[in-house]
């Protein structure tokens, strides 16, 4: 066991707790989205940091995916906050 | 691999590991949404870059380092991006930016 | 969310190689994690994304209803084809074996063939899920 | 034409670096998926200059290096502001000039500003950039125009 992958891998750990954290106190929608999406792109670190960790680098597909996945999930999640829906909206003026 | 390139993966991965560690802190201390952005772009722009050239650096001359730079690179066009959207919502649904209380910034600051 | 400039100019520069990646999941289900239902989600997320960022209206003009319904029923009828002309062959239901000369390609076929079933029947459930339940609150006019 | 011709060059360059298998049954279906992929993306109707930019060529790696650096700068400013205990910050909120033509420009510079921590844009229009700055030192480095330049010299005259 490589023990720097160990390091970064609890150093990450420790940041999703901080932004876990920062999810719960809020205080407003926005320092939670924000908190979420932190979050995201540290677990897509962490996959690819425990891929190596544990000599299976396979798992850098899940890590490309999760990075994915998480671009859209906060991108849904402002639509939603935005406008209630996802549908179209009569005013769609957000520039 | 030689010793050199080891070194370099260390520190890659350390400093890296530091700066995730410090956009954590900047996260939970910051006294606002608007600058709470600024700490979580310091773990997206640097913090995961350093971690992901540190491991790039470990795999070698292999596909892995390819898909490295993938994430690398879908990282930094996504992150700035979900951070001007969230900042542009925020601000439209009507959220003040803290300022620094007695410091008028806006007004007194004489444009260079 | 269509005039938001810099979505709008990501988005359009990142939906090709999501599809991409896709598909890259779909086809190398054998040699990594992968397989048709994990890359049926996320060629489904690359049309979510459309959806959001370009509106309904445009996502159901790329992909209408009717064709995506189509593709449900496609993929499994890919899917069951597959058993039956194992079955036809003269092997039993989803056997693999007897759908080439030699069994062992017979089974990385089938397999294949099978997989790409799952993989446009997920992404097709996807897309129809997320038309019908973003279309709940759509204003009553066009 | 060419846009699609390079969309099919970058997505047949990043299947060969996922494959790592490299058979005929494979390198085939490869082949098909991009065909599949740029026959969506042109029912999308997604590829265009602006998602495939390639006539900015060969200045875009020197601009990233040059980006790469700001980086790093505004990485430790913003970082020594967040370990100090006084927390050193001054947030404001400002509007920069942008003098690029094309909405590409605009989303290049507005997403540099993004990127390099401790400015954050908020809004774009047609020639201004709204921008959250932590500090001072933020927005006087922005307001030199350095950046504002760099873009607009990397959209060159096409």
């Amino acid at each position: 066991m490589s023990p720097q992958f160990v390091i970064v891998a609890i150093a990450i750990l420790a940041t999703m707790g901080l932004a876990v954290s920062r999810a719960v106190v809020g205080p407003t929608v926005f320092d939670r989205i924000l908190a979420a999406n932190t979050f995201g792109t540290k677990t897509v670190l962490l996959i690819a940091v425990v891929g190596y960790l544990t000599g299976r680098p396979d798992f850098l597909d899940l890590a490309l995916v999760y990075a994915l996945i998480n671009f859209i999930g906060v991108i849904a999640a402002l639509k939603f906050i935005k406008f209630g829906h996802f549908a179209d909206h009569r005013s769609e003026s957000n520039r | 691999m030689t010793l050199a390139l080891d070194l370099v993966s260390w520190a890659c991965l350390m400093l890296g590991a530091a700066f995730v560690v410090i956009g954590g802190i900047g996260l939970v201390r910051m006294p606002d949404f608007f600058t709470r952005t600024h700490p979580a772009g310091l773990t997206d722009t640097l913090g995961a870059g350093l971690i992901l050239v540190g491991l790039m650096i470990e795999s070698g001359w292999s596909l892995n380092l390819a898909k490295l730079a993938m994430i690398l690179i879908f990282l930094l066009f996504t992150s700035p991006t979900a951070s001007h959207a969230l900042a542009h919502a925020a601000l439209v649904s009507g959220l003040k930016p803290w300022t620094k209380p007695g410091a008028d910034s806006e007004q007194n600051r004489s444009k260079p | 969310m269509k005039e938001h400039l810099i979505l709008r100019v990501i988005s359009k520069e990142l939906i090709p190689f999501v599809m991409l990646f896709a598909l890259y999941v779909q086809m190398h289900g054998d040699y990594g994690p992968g397989g048709g239902f994990q890359a049926g989600v996320v060629f489904a997320a690359a049309f979510v994304l459309y959806g959001l960022v370009f509106g309904l209206k445009t996502l159901r003009k790329v992909a209408p209803v009717a064709v995506v319904g189509a593709l449900v029923a496609l993929g499994l009828l890919i899917y069951a084809g597959t058993g039956v002309a194992g079955l036809l062959l003269g092997g039993t239901y989803l056997e693999y074996g007897p759908l080439a000369h030699d069994p062992v390609h017979g089974h990385h076929y089938g397999i294949m063939v099978i997989e790409l079933g799952v993989g446009i029947t997920v992404a097709a459930v996807m897309i129809t899920i997320f038309q019908s339940f973003a279309g709940r609150g759509e204003p009553e006019q066009d | 034409m060419a846009h699609r011709i390079s969309l099919f060059v970058s997505l047949a360059t990043v299947w060969l670096l996922l494959s790592g298998h490299y058979t005929g049954l494979l390198l085939t279906l490869g082949a098909a998926s991009c065909v599949v992929v740029i026959a969506i993306s042109h029912r999308m109707d997604v590829i265009d200059h602006e998602s495939h930019p390639i006539h900015l060529g060969w200045r875009l790696p020197g601009y990233w290096l040059w980006l790469l650096a700001e980086i790093v700068k505004a990485n430790i400013d913003v970082a020594r502001r967040v370990v100090d205990p006084s927390l050193p910050i001054d947030p404001r909120l400002f509007e920069v000039p942008a003098h690029q033509k094309t909405d590409l420009g605009r989303v290049i510079y507005a997403n540099s500003i993004t990127l390099t921590p401790g400015t954050l844009s908020t809004d774009v229009s047609r020639d201004k950039i709204q921008v959250h700055a932590l500090s001072g030192a933020g927005e006087d480095d922005l307001r030199t125009g350095t950046m504002d330049a760099k873009v607009c010299a990397l959209e060159g005259n096409s």
